[in-house]
């Protein structure tokens, strides 16, 4: 080992986001202090990004077997067994930072990177949803930002080939400085032949391919662990571009790579490049990695060893092949006018040993870098103004005197308001397997070659979980869920992306064990296994944290693709069921917000029992094909849920008249509340009695509410009509919202 | 006045349509092209007699729309 | 029949036609790879949507020197059918195949959706299956579909009913507010002159099959196996 | 050598991202500003020591690649 060139100072450790304690405990490990280049890959590896210090200890509580889990957390995504010999590959990743810098590329290099991880598991992606969240549209920035990331979104995704088949948008100012982009992505491979991201078999070759290495977004990965300020703008230069192009070219390569007897493990460079896929895949083989920089294909001439192994230069990837194979590998990758080269070998000695121009430049125990980072328990307790946010004083809100003008304001709410400006943008029909398409409570992707379909949702409520993460995160659950049942799919797989702010601060921390005891709970209470996850900390400005939002991707199974259930109301004269019970649930209401410009209360009470018996018989009643319609109460409550029903099918709008017993809870919680476990059936008028009979043998209250007619949406609690409005003035309301708002500029 | 507005992509950053040409000169035989970069082009028409403020003017179009001055970098010419 | 599907660097429709030609209607498919010079054994050529070449400089403008496209022309000058959707419809008018150019859609953003086109020439081996005027539901799904030509080509595209398919409203109106990208006189699908290459930019394979949804565009792909049956019995016959 | 290459659009066909500028710097309160045209700029080595025959070479390359010329024209300069 030749002496460190640059002297290492203080300055310098604390410049890589390294504390004096890890910096000892490199020391430590290597016997000797690091040189810089070593100091980076400590430092991009130990970052909260790379290394989950401070979300581990608790990730570690959440349920991640079952009988169809192939694969849990740990690899680059999430396996789950669907039958017929196929599985389910997925996975949910943010990439808020640097969307926010610059929001086309930080958001199109966001979905290039969930679609290696899960095509580098040999799976073909078929699907991906989109989950983001913005400050309000009145400001410049906040649209511009909106504008960039939907923009970027789609050219990436539909440049691949891949359907963006689903997604939420939640509008809130507590985004403003700190927007979120979390995308799912989803693929199908055959379970006996998953790739797994390991160097196993000392002598095997290592193998560079993809784009060439450039000096983009280094330090990417400790800029995602760290919170903006004011300085912010000088690390602007880390900005990645994403080429969908080679991408596509990649993920063709890599099909086209597995489907020979030809590698040994494969794992792409994602955040912090080289370093992490060569460490990670050497420990998890228990092996050692010898790379010689030498090779790697540069884009720039000059680069430093520092900055070749710190590059997060976008679609690259790393396979180790077997023995022999090269050749074929390389052949493969030249077809697709990918660059390759072969930068290493497979050790037996547990050492990644980094090469450049004959000199070692880094030599560090692979599982050290890649599993021995420091682990915190970090302190948490509630924020002192928590209570404040929960106590609310009901007595002093009037109850809803123009029920039709509160369903109108929150139809143009541009978090209810239809999304339709933002899905248009994404071919959500490419690869002819899209069934229910954006616009109902999940979507729906047959697969080719079997009679199945799998159900796709993201949830997550976040003011939910700000008021409480436990409930608010067992909720999103089950709402994910619901949305599942209401498609006809029981759920078979979880996968989360938690946003939070600063873990240091115990309150955040808070928030977060919380949401996870939460999801841990609901998980459980359900039966599905958080199969894959991420975890995105310091989403936070200036010391002001986003609400705590675990974004939540439930994946769903429907056997027979024809028992396949969309939200919308289908045919004049069926009648209209409402199953489950409503509460005095105001709290945390997006009614409450728009109306009362309150993010106030306690959320909803939420039974699993009655959830579980609630997703039950949805699943019955769709299989047996007694249902029309299907969709859950969540925002905006019954009314807002009867409102979509009328007229969010593509082709027909349909109006209803609803009567409701005038019971003992208030008016608007009647119509708005966000109770939870229910669902809203539209179904033949021969069909009442079986589907009454079937809530009533599970449990699962159950009424029928009105019937589907004429073209007002008219609704009367006890003898008082409360809403009657043309479904037509509703839809235009609703439909126009946010491209009236975009268009203002 | 007319302004004459060039915005390309700074130094170091992947420009994926420049490469994509290169390799299309060369597979028809451009052999001797090499170093593509693509930019954009833009001619706005201002309407401001003087020289200094229609400047000014520009300067500000290029940092708030015209360019995004996160990987691009602009340049104009007044006449 | 045997369908060849050209794959260029960046095609990503070529799957969903080749599942729709030969498992929804039962015929040989060929994944033709873009270095391909000869389509030999092929009854009809596929050019697939997606974005070859990444669509960078303009949308077909590279993959029209890939080359299997001299292979394609051949194969066209010689009566063979062709058919492009959408990114395929931009390479046949970067390649000269057809007329015309594509414009960056009037919106400038990209748009997935169902629309509606009238078939305005149903006496065409493409169209056989369809009735004259008859109204389609069809996904688009691009960014520069805004088809434009000089006035005097257009005039010969009229004359010669080669305007094939025009965006029109649920009804069959062909009015302003039913072009989604402000094509020039609305259309969506054009064919040459001799009437054996058609270029659209619906995708008439996304929506070939009940599970689906919609079957209209099936009407299209079966006119054009029936159509390629027929040539084929003429060419064994002389 | 260095080919400094615009394509623009040819007069009278529509650009509608020209428009959308204009109207966004409009919104921005540049109200001086108007017609924007917008095109393409590419900048391309030419490893020719012939300014004539690099001359040439530039030109193939926009006919054949760099224009379409339904709808575009270009222009250059070598330096
Ligand atoms: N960002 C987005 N991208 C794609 N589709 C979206 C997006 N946001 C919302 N959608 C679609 O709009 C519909 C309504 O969304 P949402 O109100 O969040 O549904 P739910 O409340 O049932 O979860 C869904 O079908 C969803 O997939
Ligand atoms: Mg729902």
């Amino acid at each position: 080992m030749n002496t460190p060139a640059v002297m290492i100072t203080k300055d310098l450790i604390a410049q890589h986001n390294l504390t004096d304690d890890e910096y000892k405990k490199i020391v430590e490990i290597l016997g000797r202090e690091p040189n810089l280049t070593e100091l980076g890959m400590f430092s991009v590896m130990w970052s909260e990004h790379c290394s989950y210090k401070s979300s581990r200890v608790h990730l570690k509580k959440l349920p991640t077997t079952g009988p169809r889990v192939v694969q849990g957390p740990g690899e680059n995504a999430g396996v789950v067994d669907i039958g017929d010999g196929l599985c389910v590959v997925f996975k949910m990743e943010s990439h808020n930072h640097p969307s926010f810098i610059e929001p086309y590329q930080g958001a199109a290099t966001g979905v290039g990177g969930i679609l290696r991880d899960v095509f580098t598991m040999g799976a073909r992606p078929i699907a991906l949803l989109d989950s983001l969240r913005f400050g309000g549209l009145d400001t410049p920035k906040n649209r511009h930002l909106m504008k960039g990331v939907v923009a970027g979104i789609a050219g990436y995704g539909n440049c691949m080939g891949v359907p963006t088949v689903g997604g939420e948008i939640v509008f809130n100012d507590i985004y403003s400085l700190n927007p979120l982009v979390n995308v799912f992505c989803l693929g199908i491979a055959k379970k006996d032949k998953i790739f797994l991201g390991t160097a196993a078999g000392v002598g095997n070759p290592v193998i560079y391919f993809g784009s060439k290495t450039g000096r983009d977004g280094i330090h990417g990965a400790t800029m995602a662990s760290d919170s903006f300020d004011d300085e912010s703008e000088q690390k602007r230069p880390t900005v990645q571009v994403g080429d969908p192009f080679q991408e596509k070219l990649l993920l063709e390569a890599c099909l086209e790579l597995m489907a020979g007897d030809l590698l040994v493990g494969i794992q792409d460079m994602g955040a912090a490049g080289l370093t992490s896929s060569s460490c990670e895949m050497a420990s998890r083989a228990g092996n050692g990695m010898e790379l010689d920089l030498t090779h790697v294909p540069r884009r720039e001439p000059g680069m430093t060893p520092y900055e070749l192994m710190l590059s997060e230069s976008q679609e690259r990837m790393l396979m180790v092949a077997k023995a022999g194979k090269e050749d074929a590998c390389i052949a493969i990758c030249r077809k697709w006018d990918l660059d390759v080269a072969v930068v290493g070998t497979v050790t037996g000695d547990g050492i990644l040993r980094v090469k450049d121009q004959g000199k070692v430049v880094a030599e560090i125990p692979a599982k050290s870098l890649a599993d021995d980072g420091p682990r915190y328990e970090r302190p948490y307790q509630p924020p002192e103004y928590q209570d404040m946010l929960t106590n609310l004083n009901y007595d002093l809100l009037p109850d809803v005197k123009d029920a039709n003008a509160a369903l109108l304001s929150l139809l143009e709410s541009p978090t209810i308001a239809s999304k339709r400006w933002v899905y248009q943008q994404y071919d959500h029909m490419v690869r002819t397997n899209t069934m229910v398409r954006p616009g109902s409570d999940a979507a729906v992707v047959r697969i080719k070659g079997t009679n199945k379909a799998v159900a796709m949702t993201v949830d997550c409520n976040s003011r939910y979980c700000m008021l409480h993460p436990y409930e608010g995160a067992r909720i999103a659950v089950a709402e994910a869920a619901r949305n599942l049942a209401c498609s006809g799919a029981e759920p078979i797989g979880l996968t989360d992306c938690l946003n939070f702010g600063n873990p240091e601060r115990p309150e955040i921390m808070w928030q977060f064990v919380l949401a996870v005891e939460g999801i841990k709970d609901a998980c459980e209470g359900l039966a599905v296994p958080v199969v894959s996850g991420n975890v995105s900390f310091y989403n936070e400005t200036n010391g002001l944290s986003i609400y705590p939002t675990p974004m939540l991707g439930m994946v769903g199974l429907i056997e027979q693709a024809d028992q396949t259930m969309t939200q919308w109301f289908k045919q004049d004269g069926d009648e209209i069921i409402l199953l489950g019970a409503t509460r005095e649930d105001l709290g945390g209401s997006e009614y409450l917000k728009i109306i009362h410009a309150r993010e106030q209360g306690s959320p909803p009470l939420l039974n699993m029992d009655a959830e579980k018996a609630l997703h039950e018989c949805v699943l019955a009643l769709v299989r047996g094909g007694l249902v029309q319609s299907a969709h859950d109460c969540s925002d905006g409550g019954l009314t807002v849920t009867l409102a979509e029903s009328c007229f969010s099918g593509q082709d027909q709008k349909l109006g209803a008249v609803v009567r409701l017993a005038q019971g003992r809870i208030r008016k608007d919680a009647v119509l708005f509340g966000e109770s939870q476990s229910r669902v809203v059936l539209s179904a033949k008028p021969s069909h009442r009695q079986a589907i009454l009979d079937q809530a009533n043998s599970l449990g699962v209250p159950a009424e029928v509410i009105g019937s589907v007619t004429g073209a007002r949406l008219t609704i009367s609690l006890g003898d008082v009509t409360m809403v009657d409005v043309p479904v037509a003035t509703l839809h235009d309301r609703w439909a126009l919202s946010i491209e009236r708002t975009l268009n203002q500029e | 006045m007319k302004a004459r507005i060039h915005v390309t992509l700074k130094q170091g950053i992947l420009d994926p349509q420049g490469k994509a040409i290169e390799h299309a000169l060369d597979s028809l035989g451009f052999k001797s092209a090499a170093n593509v970069r693509v930019g954009k082009y833009m001619e706005v028409d201002v309407n401001e007699q003087d020289k200094a403020k229609a400047e000014a003017e520009v300067k500000q179009m290029c940092e708030k729309l015209l360019a995004n001055t996160i990987i691009e970098e602009y340049r104009y010419e007044l006449g | 029949m045997n369908i060849g599907v050209v794959v260029f660097p960046g095609s990503n429709c070529d799957h969903d036609c080749r599942h729709v030609f030969q498992d929804v209607l039962g015929q040989d498919v060929t994944m033709v790879w873009h270095k391909e010079t000869s389509l030999t054994g092929l009854d009809g050529v596929i050019l697939p949507g997606g974005f070859s070449y990444g669509d960078y400089l303009r949308t077909g403008a590279i993959a029209r020197f890939s080359p299997v496209m001299k292979a394609v022309k051949q194969f066209a000058a010689g009566g063979g059918m062709v058919l492009g959707i959408c990114n395929g419809f931009q390479i046949l008018l970067e390649a000269g195949l057809l007329p015309g150019a594509m414009l960056r859609n009037k919106s400038l953003h990209f748009i997935c959706k169902d629309i509606f086109v009238r078939v305005e020439n149903a006496a065409t081996p493409f169209t056989s299956g369809c009735k004259p005027g008859q109204v389609l539901k069809i996904p688009i799904a691009h960014a520069d579909g805004s088809y434009y030509t000089d006035p005097v080509t257009l005039a010969g595209l009229q004359a010669n009913a080669q305007a094939m398919f025009r965006y029109c409203d649920q009804d069959g109106r062909v009015t302003p507010e039913a072009n989604p990208n402000g094509s020039l006189d609305n259309i969506a699908g054009i064919r040459n002159a001799a009437g054996n290459v058609l270029g659209m930019m619906p995708h008439p394979e996304r929506c070939a099959e009940s599970v689906l949804g919609n079957e209209d565009g099936r009407l299209i792909l079966a006119s054009m196996v029936e159509g390629l049956k027929k040539t084929k019995r003429v060419e064994t016959v002389v």
